[in-house]
């Protein structure tokens, strides 16, 4: 595969390593009343769609870049890739 | 109905094996059954086998999208081992064991069960100490186990690198009575077996909802209309995600694509199954001579049925780095099957939140060695709302409960189990 | 009073290997300092203080210092300055640490890297056989540089001319780094 | 026989002036340069060359490409022995070895050609309904029986002697195949400065036109071919690779391709034998061109069978005769050419008979032609002699060609689980709606069969592809050819009721196995497959696939395409999976991580042991030491008693700076940090987000926005990819900057009660080392040696007083030796990771074997660590019911009851009187050591509740290595458990 890294152009998947689902950014607030639940369904339940997929990979053989991946589950076509920090920023993470 | 022998090969072959019958019927779907098991896979026609002969639930339907058999007992490498080291695990994948051991006679198809065992190797003092502990969780599981040296491993298996490796070799763990199965004549035998019991086998009936009313499962959609069922039992592994999100539910599963190998046919090279975990790299050989091989998943969410390079050659380089004898085999075909890979590397087989609608999957890469005992447990869950005693752990609410069985130890991110 | 001192020893020896139409060079000059950008800078406070000509692309490089020093872009908030001082790059360091506080935070680089240098006319040939980037000069400028794996090795490469490239990769697997690039150089060559 | 009896005396792209010899089963032949095995051997009458795999058939040369189902040799001899090698494909070399495979006894009298009598005993999927009695012999009898008589070569069970290399291409535009079509969109593309590869599986570029008798632009095909290569070999921007066959497309248009550098080659003189490229393409232009298929017909797998263009290419490009009355079976035009070409050459055609009621499309002079009829039968055990047809005629022939049509090969476009549709026009699958991303199918690959239409498709789509990529095209000639006769007709097989008719040649499938799976319910095409084993040997049903899915269809009373295809999978033709591994294997399996004092420790006795990549000192053997157990324990009580010096480089180094790099820590640590001194180190422990532990190590705070944290040798990499997530995807807003210094640091553990006086002697005033000024847990930046800047940390792994000091790794080798020679004095040893372990489990600290991705803070008994006052990762899933039983297991010492007993790791624990099952597992030891300082063997190990059980006594049991001893739970801190030596 080959991903097109926003910022250096397309570089072989090999170069990257594979983290999962990019809900994995929306890491619950551990002092809401439900964190329990919620830290329950941040790690462990999926969407797995056959399908569109948001995706994080890291540029580890690369610029140390975390980037949200839109895959097909079931074609591996790749229509966009974004870096992750601006996607978790626009998510409203912060510090 | 005719049970297969030798002497029915003969005769047949004198007359021009003119008298053999369909190996199961080609029904059509009736409104109702009682158990509606979704999946024509290993695991879906092992559970029809199973609650048919065993539990006496006949009134049942397997509904396969496809043909039957064309799930993962369609295309992976056949492998039968019950070394397992977690409590959660072993007794189950030890009960799978001994009905392999049984498995031809009782439903009267050589699946060519073949134990010719299986051994993982180690190349290093942790490893060796975790082997150790696995060996002695078998053990006293009731399993077999055995400890080898190098010395002993020299003597068996010379072809093995054994001078030249970068991750020299230490030892292994055998586990003699491991081995391979013919896959494709599992799913057969199964089908056959249940078919004469009186099971409905619908191939080309691809399911494509639930009816799902104040959270009763009473039926499925099909693409050949709608058919009720008292239960209805999931069994799609590699495509659970999909299926049961139709039922509105999110599963601690993820599926990824694991490529399998197989060589050109060879005269008898390799006596069992060999695992070289530090490198990736598992082969047998098959009774028709293929080096039959694998590794890693290709660690990215897949439902296409295929992979890519990077694994097949990291597969490859584990292969020539443990035999370098194989170099100038010819790899054959290459395929991909879509694997439920679980958040803790073990499987599920309950109930649901839903009544009626049970679910069986997340058998990551080790499904194939679990079909009857899965099929078994599942029927026996099916049957009489109970979990079997080898499989109470099974349980899909295990996460929130925190009682995890990881036997690698990789934690909740499913494309490192 | 202390009776002991230390030389810095070369991590391939000071290799040196003139092969048929490629050419093989341990570098053990340069120092090596890490700078990464604080939140809210976007490199140019960095460039000016060290006289860069503009801010280069991730992925691309441009002489610094006067001259004296290369200044390449390793990730959006991360330039790797090489200069020819590998001596005193402790002292360097220390120094860009005070010349650039609040701009950039520094880390000294020098000792993670094995530096070897590869040129002749069958540079690509060679490099073709480990190396996963498209070095053809239309897609791999003089001065651009990537980080990419070979032979299971993480490396830097940049090109320095048409068919001259330098390259990094950690010292502890100097060894196997310099192996992989004998061997595609001993591949090719007849 | 004479020599090259076969070999027409004009003709050929042979190079008659470069004679090789060769052999091939003991018996010595002559070719020429430009043949292949499988030419040579028919120019010496060598048609009868192999056995089929199941009855043990007398087979022949079939085909003259990859498709070849019969002819599989075992190629050179000994280590370089390569079992199942296609004759066709195998180029001749002076000094060629082959012999035949598959038989007991020699080729001419196989002992296993008695199956082929029992076959009526023997159809499709028999096996699956006997061997089963009784239960034992499956194992003991049938299946070695069947093993023995399965499989085709023979590996050599030697390591292979060749060596193979990987490499990576680029290009604008990949051209699969350069048959007239490739070589078409070649010139277009490459005229216009696209950067194009162009490959082919053959030596010598030309695909068809080699074989056949076209003209193109006026020329001879083959010259029109050679010009056109010369034109592209004469492009930089044009890269021409023979001998690579592309085998599989991937994703995103990266191809997999073989390029064979030395099997042409009678010795690889250490070069690589193959090479694997990965090929980066931006498109592709699949112009592999098409595979032939035979008819079925009764007892067609004689030797001297052969597919007609088969023929042709023997004849036009070998200049072999592969008889001397050839006849022809057709079911349309294209069979005719053969005979035409044949006679051309001066071979004689008996007759052409074709299926058909039409009349001829070429004119034969004292050729029988009968149209309207077909084959019954044929007669010659070891080469055929006759054929019977369907009006009676026996026909004397020694070779028949078969010509069936032909099918495009699609194969390629099918990997990505792209379907082929059906073209009832030409009667054949071609490339699918869904092509691989990036991919165009032109030339007879795409349905079109002809030679002039085949050009203008090919130039057509290089135009298209040119233009997709925003290219200007440069328009030069085009290509001028005539369109030969063409057609097809569905006459897949004759129906028989008697003899068996040959579908799958290589895996013994006949008509009747197909009919007989389609009786017994096996109905869909891959159910066919799978019973059957039509298609699964090693041509993968290039010439069967389609005559089979036409025979099931009949069955069914189905179209074709409503019977649908298997799924053609990579790759194309098998590769070497020695291709594969590349130069990955034996010692450059995986790189080597030195440590920076390794060439010291070369030199001073060392025993290395690969710790991951790292190659680590295990120990360093003195003279007279007996064993590795008598080393260790000298290197521990040395140091417990004076000082040792043991590198602990491999440890990750991370260096962490920002104004929030104290805030980062407290997200990622379950301790806290926000307080921690600068001039400060502190032990951290990690969770993972599920609430397991997951590494832990030390982190000092070198300025107030500066900390260096260390993180386990093992998870390095690990640690800081998952810190990374952390900055850059959980808390993106932080001021935080992580960069590894793992490898820039050369760090040595100096332990033991004279380590101060030892480093007081390195570091340079005025540092002071004393315990007021530098007390445990201590951090500095400092310099060394005269000026040698370094770092230096107040920690202990050992339980002793003792330090870590690092400099930078270039000067690693030498400090190593700077501080043994300072240490010289105190009597300083060197230790390795043995006794590192020793004392670790001395000193109770978990490790790897404890840290094992299963054991949460509590069950290490740091639970103390999890703050109760702020949030980390890992904390909230760590709270989970079941994760906290009561019963929990707890990581504690184990003292042998009798202290001459040995403990051993991976022994589970049995509470004394119960009995030893998995319902009664208490746990299981984890690390074990003999312990110098205390005289016996130690361990640790997790027990329920091992807390509140001090003092019990265990069973301590290992069935697997027969042993089974008593022990006592005690502390896990076995030496000075109060931890006054470290502090003093």
């Amino acid at each position: 595969m080959i991903i097109n890294h926003p910022l250096l152009g397309p570089r072989d998947a090999a170069e990257f390593v594979y983290l999962g689902d990019a809900s994995l950014i929306d890491r619950p607030d551990p002092n809401a009343d439900d964190a329990a639940e919620a830290f329950y369904e941040y790690g462990y339940l999926r969407d797995n769609p056959a399908g569109e997929h948001q995706e994080l990979w890291y540029h580890e053989q690369g610029d140390r870049s975390w980037l949200v991946v839109t895959r097909n589950t079931v074609t591996h076509e790749i229509t966009k890739v974004e870096i992750a920090r601006e996607i978790a920023k626009s998510r409203g993470r912060s510090r | 109905m005719s049970r297969y022998s030798g002497i029915k090969v003969f005769l047949e072959g004198l007359t021009g094996n003119k008298g053999w019958k369909p190996a199961w019927r080609e029904p059509e779907p009736k409104s109702h059954y009682d158990v509606i098991i979704i999946g024509g896979g290993g695991h879906g026609l092992s559970t029809a086998y199973y609650l048919s002969k065993v539990f006496g639930v006949r009134n049942v339907a397997v509904l396969e999208k496809g043909w039957l058999g064309s799930g993962n007992i369609g295309r992976n490498t056949t492998i039968i081992r019950s070394n397992y080291m977690l409590p959660g695990n072993e007794p189950f994948y030890e009960f799978s064991l001994k009905l392999w051991e049984g498995l031809e006679q009782d439903f009267n198809y050589n699946a060519m069960v073949s134990q010719r065992s299986i051994l993982n190797l180690f190349h290093s003092d942790p490893q060796r100490d975790a082997f150790v502990r696995r060996a002695n969780a078998m053990i006293l599981a009731g399993a077999d186990a055995e400890l080898a040296d190098e010395a002993q491993l020299r003597r068996e298996l010379p072809f093995l690198d054994f001078d030249n490796a970068r991750f020299p070799i230490k030892g292994g763990l055998y586990q003699r009575r491991g081995g391979t199965v013919r896959h494709d004549a599992v799913a057969w035998g199964y089908a056959r077996g249940a078919d004469q019991n009186g099971v409905d086998i619908i191939q080309n009936c691809e399911v494509t909802g639930f009816q799902i009313e104040n959270g009763v499962c009473t039926g499925v959609e099909t693409t050949k209309g709608a058919i009720s069922g008292n239960k209805i039992a999931v069994c799609v592994a590699g495509s659970s995600g999909h299926v049961m999100a139709k039922a509105g539910m999110r599963l601690p599963i993820e599926s990824h694509v694991l490529q399998a190998f197989v060589s050109e046919g060879l005269k008898p090279t390799l006596p069992g199954v060999i695992t070289f975990g530090a490198g990736h790299f598992y082969v047998s050989q098959s009774d028709k001579g293929g080096l039959v091989f694998g590794g890693d998943i290709d660690g990215y969410n897949s439902y296409a049925q295929r992979g890519n390079l990077p694994v097949v050659e990291d597969v490859a380089e584990g292969g020539m780095a443990i035999m370098p004898m194989i170099g100038r085999a010819r790899l054959l075909r290459s395929w991909g099957g879509i694997m439920d890979m679980s958040m803790d590397g073990s499987p599920f087989i309950d109930k649901t939140h839903i009544e009626g609608l049970y679910f069986n999957g997340g058998w990551c890469y080790g499904g194939f060695k679990a079909t009857p005992a899965s099929g078994y447990c599942y029927a026996h869950l099916l049957a009489k709302d109970e979990p079997h005693p080898v499989a109470t752990e099974m349980r899909l609410d295990r996460f929130k409960r925190g009682h995890l069985i990881d036997e690698k130890g990789q934690g909740n991110q499913p494309n490192l189990h | 009073m202390v009776e002991y001192t230390l030389q810095l020893e070369p991590f391939l020896g000071g290799y040196a290997q003139q092969f048929e139409h490629v050419s093989l060079n341990e570098v053990d000059t340069m120092a090596l300092i890490s700078l990464a950008l604080p939140n809210g800078q976007d490199g140019t406070a960095v460039v000016q203080a060290l006289e860069a000509s503009d801010v280069p692309n991730v992925g691309a490089s441009c002489p610094c210092l006067n001259g004296s020093g290369t200044l390449m872009r390793m990730a959006q908030d991360q330039f790797l300055l090489c200069v020819e001082d590998v001596a005193n790059s402790f002292e360097m360091n220390k120094d860009l640490e005070q010349k650039l506080a609040g701009i950039a935070y520094t880390t000294d680089q020098t000792h993670v890297w094995v530096a070897l240098d590869i040129g002749g006319p069958a540079t690509l040939t060679a490099l073709e056989r480990i190396c996963p980037v498209d070095l053809d000069i239309s897609a791999f400028d003089i001065g651009a540089v990537a980080r990419t794996s070979m032979e299971h090795l993480g490396v830097i490469i940049t090109r320095i001319t048409e068919t001259n490239f330098r390259l990094f990769s950690a010292s502890s697997s100097a060894g196997s780094f310099l192996h992989a690039l004998e061997t595609s150089i001993e591949n090719i060559t007849t | 026989m004479t020599e090259q009896s076969n070999r027409l005396a004009h003709g050929g792209l042979i190079n008659r002036d470069k004679r090789l010899s060769f052999k091939f089963n003991g018996t010595g032949f002559k070719g020429y340069e430009g043949d292949t095995l499988a030419s040579a051997l028919l120019a010496n009458g060598k048609g009868f060359v192999g056995r089929s795999f199941k009855y043990h058939r007398p087979r022949g040369i079939f085909s003259a490409g990859p498709e070849e189902p019969n002819a599989l040799v075992q190629l050179r001899s000994g280590a370089h022995q390569e079992p199942n090698t296609r004759a066709t494909v195998a180029e001749l070399f002076d000094g060629l070895w082959a012999s035949s495979q598959n038989h007991i006894g020699s080729l001419e009298f196989d002992l296993m050609s008695v199956t082929d009598l029992a076959a009526p005993f023997l159809s499709a999927g028999f096996y699956y309904k006997t061997f089963m009695w009784p239960k034992a012999f499956w194992e003991k009898v049938y299946e070695p029986l069947i093993r023995r008589s399965a499989g085709l070569g023979q590996l050599s069970m030697k390591d292979d002697p060749d060596t193979y290399d990987k490499g990576f291409l680029h290009c604008d535009l990949l051209i699969i195949g350069a048959g007239p079509a490739g070589l078409a969109a070649a010139l277009t593309a490459g005229r216009s400065g696209a950067r194009v590869i162009i490959a082919d599986e053959d030596f010598v570029m030309g695909g068809r036109l080699n074989a056949e008798t076209y003209g193109i632009n006026g020329m001879e095909g083959h010259l029109w071919a050679q010009n056109a290569v010369a034109e592209l070999a004469a492009m930089d921007n044009v890269r021409l690779m023979s001998r690579t066959t592309v085998y599989g497309a991937y994703d995103h248009g990266v191809f997999g391709a073989l390029e064979r550098k030395t099997d042409h080659l009678a010795q690889s003189n250490g070069k690589p034998r193959q090479i694997l490229w990965r090929i980066y393409s931006k498109r592709s232009l699949l112009t592999a061109g098409a595979t032939e298929r035979p008819i079925a017909f009764p007892n067609n797998d004689r030797p001297g069978v052969m597919l007609a263009g088969a023929v042709r290419s023997y004849v036009n490009r070998y200049a072999v005769a592969p008889g001397h009355k050839v006849s022809v079976f057709t079911n349309n035009d294209d069979g005719w050419r053969t005979a035409s070409d044949l006679q051309k050459q001066g071979v004689e055609v008996v007759a052409v008979i074709d299926v058909r009621n039409a009349p001829a499309p070429v004119s034969l002079n004292g050729v029988e032609t009968i149209h309207g009829a077909h084959i019954v039968d044929t007669a010659g055990r070891k080469g055929l002699k006759s054929i019977k047809l369907s009006n009676g005629k026996t026909i004397a022939t020694d070779c028949l060609a078969v010509a069936g049509g032909w099918n495009p090969n699609v194969h390629l476009t099918c990997h990505q689980r792209g379907k082929p549709e059906w073209r009832e026009d030409i009667l054949a699958f071609v490339p699918g709606g869904t092509l691989p991303a990036g991919m165009q199918v032109a030339g007879a690959a795409s349905g079109t069969l002809t030679l002039k239409a085949g050009l203008q498709d090919a130039a057509q789509s290089a135009e298209t592809i040119l233009n997709d990529l925003g290219m200007a095209v440069k328009k030069s000639e085009s290509f001028e050819a005539e369109d030969e006769a063409h057609s097809a007709t569905s006459f897949w097989h004759v129906k028989t009721t008697g003899k068996r008719a040959w579908v799958d040649l290589q895996n013994d499938v006949t008509t009747k196995d197909i009919k007989l799976s389609y009786q017994e319910g096996f109905r869909s095409v891959e159910h066919l497959k799978r019973y059957s084993t039509l298609g699964m040997a090693t041509d993968q049903g290039k010439t069967s696939n389609i005559a089979g899915l036409a025979i099931l269809a009949e069955c069914s009373g189905k179209t074709i395409p409503e019977t649908g295809t298997t799924i053609f999978r990579p790759p194309y033709t098998p590769v070497p999976i020695g291709a594969l591994a590349g130069r990955a294997r034996g010692k450059d399996f995986r790189p080597y991580r030195l440590t920076p004092s390794h060439k010291w420790a070369e030199a001073n006795g060392a025993t290395f042991v690969e710790t991951g990549n790292w190659l680590r000192a295990q120990w360093f053997a003195r003279k007279g030491e007996k064993g590795w157990r008598d080393s260790v324990d000298r290197e521990v009580q040395m140091t417990r008693a004076s000082v040792g010096i043991c590198d602990v480089t491999t440890l990750g180094k991370i260096d962490i700076q920002g104004k929030d790099a104290a805030e980062f820590l407290n997200h990622v640590y379950t301790n806290a940090f926000l307080k921690l001194p600068v001039g400060k180190t502190r032990y951290g422990l990690m969770l993972r987000e599920d609430g397991i532990a997951y590494d832990d190590g030390t982190t000092a705070r070198l300025g107030e926005n500066h900390f260096v944290m260390t993180t386990t040798t093992a998870n390095a990499v690990l640690v800081f990819r998952r810190l990374e997530f952390a900055r850059q995807c959980l808390w993106p807003d932080l001021d935080v900057h992580l960069i590894s210094t793992t490898d820039g640091w050369a760090q040595f553990a100096v332990a033991g009660p004279n380590s101060r006086a030892l480093l007081q002697k390195v570091v340079d005033a005025p540092f002071d080392l004393s315990s007021e000024a530098f007390p445990f847990m201590a951090c500095a930046e400092l310099t060394v040696c005269g000026g040698t800047p370094a770092r230096l940390f107040r920690i202990s792994f050992s339980g002793e007083l003792a330090y870590q000091i690092a400099v930078p790794s270039k000067y690693g080798n030498a400090m190593m030796g700077v501080l043994m020679q300072a240490g010289e004095e105190f009597g300083a040893i060197p230790y390795g990771t043995e006794a590192l372990g020793v004392m670790r489990i001395e000193k109770g600290h978990a490790a790897g074997n404890e840290l094992n991705g299963q054991t949460t803070a509590a069950n290490l008994g740091l639970g103390g660590f999890v703050s109760a006052k702020k949030d980390c990762i890992g904390k909230t899933l760590s709270q989970r019911p079941e994760m906290n039983p009561e019963d929990d297991i707890r990581l504690v010492g184990f003292k042998p009851v009798n202290t001459q007993d040995a403990l051993l790791a991976g022994s589970h624990f049995i509470t004394k009187g119960e009995r030893e099952n998995m319902a009664n597992d208490q746990g299981w030891m984890s690390s074990v050591a003999y312990s110098p300082s205390l005289g016996h063997s130690i361990g640790l190990g997790f027990i329920k509740n091992g807390q509140s059980r001090m003092g019990e006594i265990v069973k301590v049991v290992n069935p697997a290595r027969g042993v089974n001893v008593e022990a006592e739970i005690v502390s896990p801190h076995f030496y000075d458990p109060e931890g006054g030596l470290q502090r003093g």
